[in-house]
């Protein structure tokens, strides 16, 4: 066993604050300031001891540790994406221009403001440093999240999504510079490192409450609309097979898509007791599958090789079972963990 | 030469000069039946009596034409041009323009403080009269024509006509001035902005907007509004301004205090200019006087006082005179009493310009 | 075996026209105008008969017709709502606005005009006379209807839906009351008239384009949104256990509730092969089943008592088989059908 | 009584009428720093030279005082009220209003065509002049000093001080009205519109306004247009409506020109009254004339003459004087003179009232 991904820790400030400042672009989620991420990683912690029934304004950080004990990735999920404020999106639509006058019928594509997405649970700030399995943290850090869901749900929204980067083409944001910039009179970059510390909800109030419409935008800002950066390519892949599907929603900063999933659609798990043995027997099962464990305060996953034995314990090593804190006969989350191996595979 | 509401037996030089604009001058259409129509309307209009405690007047048109009274009687070639006053534009259908708004966005985390130009789809204009449809034929205009003064003649006699039936008229007045095009004969404004949503040409839409069939505008146009900046430079650079040709008449009204205010045409981006009625200068300055037709009088060295009478709508004549009033009473020579058919002891609106 | 749904001919125009005349209040989509019906039958008629992949301007008009061959109850299914033109809506949105400079939020409510369900297919126009068997008829419509899409699920748009008429008091209809009126200066009944004598498109027309803020409603008019009127509480019921759910949406004119599924949630039916026996044997997992047939250009569909044959056949008796003019070993379309009584049970 | 820009030492004065003045009167919060401030940016403004050919003139505060000079020097009773001109608001924190569109809405299919009166949350004013602050305190108000004309001067003086530093002014003006309250104090249209959105009192509201901190409005008040006949009736009834106290301020303004274009006042929906600066009466007609002292000179009955000096901004003096010029020269009298601080020869701006 290799990889732990865990709930984080005041402790983990330094090691996430080096993953912040080599974020590029950097993070609107995780920007590199120490004071906000102690009170981040407070705040985490704080959450996961404390007994919540909805979801509110809390945040869990999670971080990636190697056998070592070298921290080596970080996410975030916030129950709610609004919190306290809003997160406005552009929704995409279509109004039917019709003239009876003229025998016509028109589609018309307009970007209109949205609050809807503030009600959703937002997965957020994954960052690495460039250790050797990094990529490997990014996935497990991806389902650790989704098994954090599913192990306390009413701790979420219904809908859960994820932002990612919009198109970019040499250091430009295409949408930016045909959108916000009219709106903004500053350059992305700044707009940007306005949003990563603290709220975001300037955005609503600076750009104007009707909708745009896209036959009145330059064809590189329309084209961007709803494009992934490309080296965000990989991760939209990744999470098309977590389950999450495009959304008709967009970043109104760079027209990045959203993804979004239905939480109750995703896998659940199974809540099964721990079986601790030397190793696992090979044969009679054994596969890769992500284990959650459920002591309150400590949320811990890892992908471990494991099996289901004929009395439906979940069998797991002894080194498995240390790195999940896990004891004999405790219940842990059981979701099937499908191994494939990804390319390259950014942020989110 | 002499204005006077056009008659049914106008119809053929009528027609000859619809021919004559073509298609760009939206408001004269070469259809007999529309012009026919038209003719009938605008005699009901000067006919109406006027209850002067009406609050609101009724929608009307007053088309007059200018005719050459040294032309023999009957032919067509009597007929020098036509201009209108709707007294109340948009009851009947609606009236669109864009109107230039200023919206305030601001951020204090920003440190963001800005205004914003939008464009808004309104109808503030409904129920306000229009001056429209002045045309002046070729053979009376060009610089030999200039001592004439026709054009003068023809934009400013409509004001005499408000002044003197000021009760048919609500308090604000516009005039529609055509927007800048360029060396191609396209509309800038129009290709960023009416071209992206209507299916049709310029011609046509501008052709169905002056047969008054503008239903498709608020169906096919956006309703919500526009910001400004998302306009490429050349059609931002429409905005309220007008053709190269438009500008002498522009500056005409200008001068007797229309202004633009940030409406303009949806189409091409012309400026609406506009005033309060009572405020328009030649309405202001009016005075009015009364005839002593005489024989023998001379002549001012150009024409400087428009002069109009003062009796039924219907029988509306305006011309120039030779000299002004003195101690209000306007000395006539018997020619110039005969255009006018006003005799000794009438009363007439005059105006020095 | 007792009532059959059947696609609607020309033929049925007299009786389509008598149970148009009886409603009350008169149906939106079914208006009592016999040169419309006798297009709308013929249309649909062709429709059945066309080769379609996709939905577009059809509608599928059906009848429930009685053994004795009196047809007693009709009902609609328009491939696409807005066809050719748009179909409006209210839409249910949040607002939210918050001030740092007060540190206050507050969540406003609006409804916005919307678009949307123009994409998707609407089940309308049910009707039926006073006959006795007038309840089991709608129950039939409404599942018949469903199996329809079932049957030909190319022909239908993902997402289907129905509007329930909204809340009336006294004669009154509270939300016109508060909200259109303002804008068109006529009663309702004359509105509602136009709106079902051809194009509702008119609304989109007249109605502002932006949206309207629920605290700037008088008290009635807010409490009708969503609300489905008295005598169609039964209707609401009875979709909700046909699998749809309240939508966001309500309609513009009455406020009345618009009910969604999605198209691939609802039992999709198995096809199996008609086996026709003189009775269907007792005992033998015999149950009330509803039975689709397959012949091109002539939908029927009927609740029989039937039972599934080890060889996996669909084993009904000789009249049933007549009824959904099906032979032995042709296709047939099964549906579970869990056969409750309702109490009073209208349109929709 | 004589008007003057304030000054530092006006500031214990200046406070006493805040306090007198209450929380209603917006501009004047009871906060001595808030006034120190306000005393700094308007010596900073009438201190400021200008360059005439400046396209857009610099946001500026011109606060004057109406000084009794009856009054012993150096005591607080000197200074009898204030008034003041914004030469161009919404430049440094956002300037709302509602503004009354029309939005035509028709419908071929129902034979229906309406227009629908609509309020617009906007900031059309931005970059306009405001005239406001007028205050007059309770002593040299009232019957028995109604002959002093004491409120004619200080509404006035301003139009003078803006034909004469026109430069530092931009095309347009506008004035405020309060708007209509209740018998019980309370605003009908707060109560039908803001009130909803904001969780804070009318009096909070109007508060953070007259501090200039209006962010609130941008991001608690609806953003989209709300149409008026969704108002319940008494709302509605207060659109454009002025308070009883306020009606003649309004009624001045009228006379001057200034009309209500469609603009109110967001929490009271009280008019904002307008007018382009070079179309105000009193600064149309106003008029320069070279002064010549002398004693003994006749006074009109009543004052019917302002003047007002034409030296730098800084050194600003108006006042009644006791009659009116002759022959481009004005006779004032020693006393009159040294009211003014001018001499023989320098020239004065008058306007007849």
């Amino acid at each position: 066993m290799s990889l732990i991904a865990r709930s984080a820790t005041p402790d983990d400030v330094d090691a996430i604050m080096a993953m912040a400042a080599m974020a590029r672009p950097a993070l609107t989620n995780l920007p590199a300031d120490r004071d906000r991420l102690m009170q981040r990683l407070a705040s985490s912690q704080a959450a996961l001891a404390a007994s919540v029934d909805r979801p509110g304004d809390e945040q869990y950080v999670l971080v990636a540790e190697t056998e070592a004990g070298e921290v080596i990735a970080t996410a975030t999920v916030k129950a709610l994406a609004g919190g306290r404020e809003a997160y406005y999106t552009y929704r995409q639509e279509t109004l039917i221009h019709a003239s009876q006058q003229l025998d016509v019928r028109r589609e018309v594509d307009i970007l209109s403001i949205s609050h809807e997405m503030s009600h959703a649970s937002l997965l957020c700030a994954l960052a690495t440093t460039d250790h050797g399995q990094a990529d490997s943290a990014r996935r497990l850090l991806r389902a650790a999240r989704l098994a954090l869901i599913a192990r306390f749900p009413e701790r979420f929204a219904a809908t859960l999504f994820v932002a990612l980067s919009g198109y970019r083409e040499g250091g430009r944001t295409p949408f930016w510079d045909g959108v916000g910039r009219h709106f903004f009179s500053r350059d992305f970059d700044d707009i940007h490192r306005a949003a990563s510390l603290g709220s975001r909800s300037f955005i609503g109030e600076v750009m104007p409450p009707f909708p745009l419409y896209l036959p009145l935008l330059d064809d590189h800002a329309r084209d961007a609309i709803g494009r992934a950066g490309d080296n965000h390519l990989n991760a939209l892949t990744a999470w098309q097979q977590e389950g999450f599907r495009l959304s008709r929603h967009v970043d109104m900063l760079d027209g990045g898509p959203l993804l979004e999933a239905s939480r109750d659609h995703l896998p659940h798990g199974q809540w099964l007791t721990a079986q601790i043995d030397d190793a696992v027997p090979e044969g009679a099962g054994a596969r890769p599958m992500l284990i959650a464990s459920q002591r309150r305060g400590d949320f811990r996953a890892s992908v471990v090789t494991g099996c289901i034995n004929e009395r439906g314990q979940c069998v797991m090593d002894v080194d498995s079972a240390r790195g999940l804190s896990v004891d004999t006969d405790e219940p842990v989350l059981v979701i099937p963990f499908d191994g494939t191996e990804d390319a390259e595979d950014p942020s989110c | 030469m002499l204005i006077r509401p056009i008659e049914e037996g106008d119809i053929d030089a009528l027609q000859a000069i619809a021919v004559e604009t073509g298609p760009g001058f939206t408001s004269l259409p070469d259809s007999r039946d529309f012009l026919i129509d038209k003719i009938a309307h605008a005699r009901e209009s000067f006919q109406r009596s006027h209850d002067t405690t009406d609050d609101a007047p009724e929608a009307a048109l007053y088309f007059f034409v200018l005719e050459d009274d040294s032309q023999p009687l009957e032919s067509a070639e009597r007929l020098a041009g036509c201009c209108a006053i709707e007294s109340r534009v948009g009851l009947e259908a609606p009236f669109y323009h864009y109107r230039i708004g200023q919206l305030a966005h601001s951020s204090s985390h920003l440190e963001l403080h800005r205004t914003l130009d939008t464009l808004f789809l309104c109808s503030d204009h409904t129920g306000s009269a229009e001056v429209c449809s002045l045309y002046l034929r070729e053979r009376w205009r060009g610089e030999a024509q200039r001592p004439m003064r026709n054009g003068t003649l023809l934009s400013r006699a409509r004001w005499l006509f408000m002044a003197g039936f000021r009760e048919r008229f609500p308090d604000r007045v516009l005039a529609e001035m055509r927007g800048r095009f360029d060396d191609d004969g396209n509309s800038p404004f129009w290709e960023a902005l009416g071209q992206k949503f209507l299916p049709i040409e310029f011609q046509r839409a501008d052709h169905l907007t002056g047969m008054g069939e503008k239903g498709f505008i608020g169906e096919m146009m956006p309703r919500h509004p526009i910001c400004i900046s998302f306009l490429p430079p050349g059609a931002r650079a429409c905005i309220g301004q007008v053709h190269t040709q438009t500008r002498p008449a522009l500056a005409m009204l200008n001068r007797d205090g229309l202004r633009f205010e940030g409406y303009i045409d949806i189409f091409d981006g012309g400026p609406t200019v506009e005033a309060y009625i009572d405020d328009v200068r030649s309405i202001r300055d009016s005075r009015t006087a009364r005839v002593s037709v005489q024989e023998a009088l001379s002549n001012d060295e150009r024409p400087g006082w428009l002069a109009a009478t003062t009796g039924a709508a219907v029988d509306f004549r305006a011309g120039w005179v030779g000299r002004g009033p003195q101690d209000d009473v306007i000395a006539l020579t018997p020619e110039e009493a005969q255009r006018l058919k006003v005799d000794n002891g009438d009363t007439l609106r005059l105006l020095a310009t």
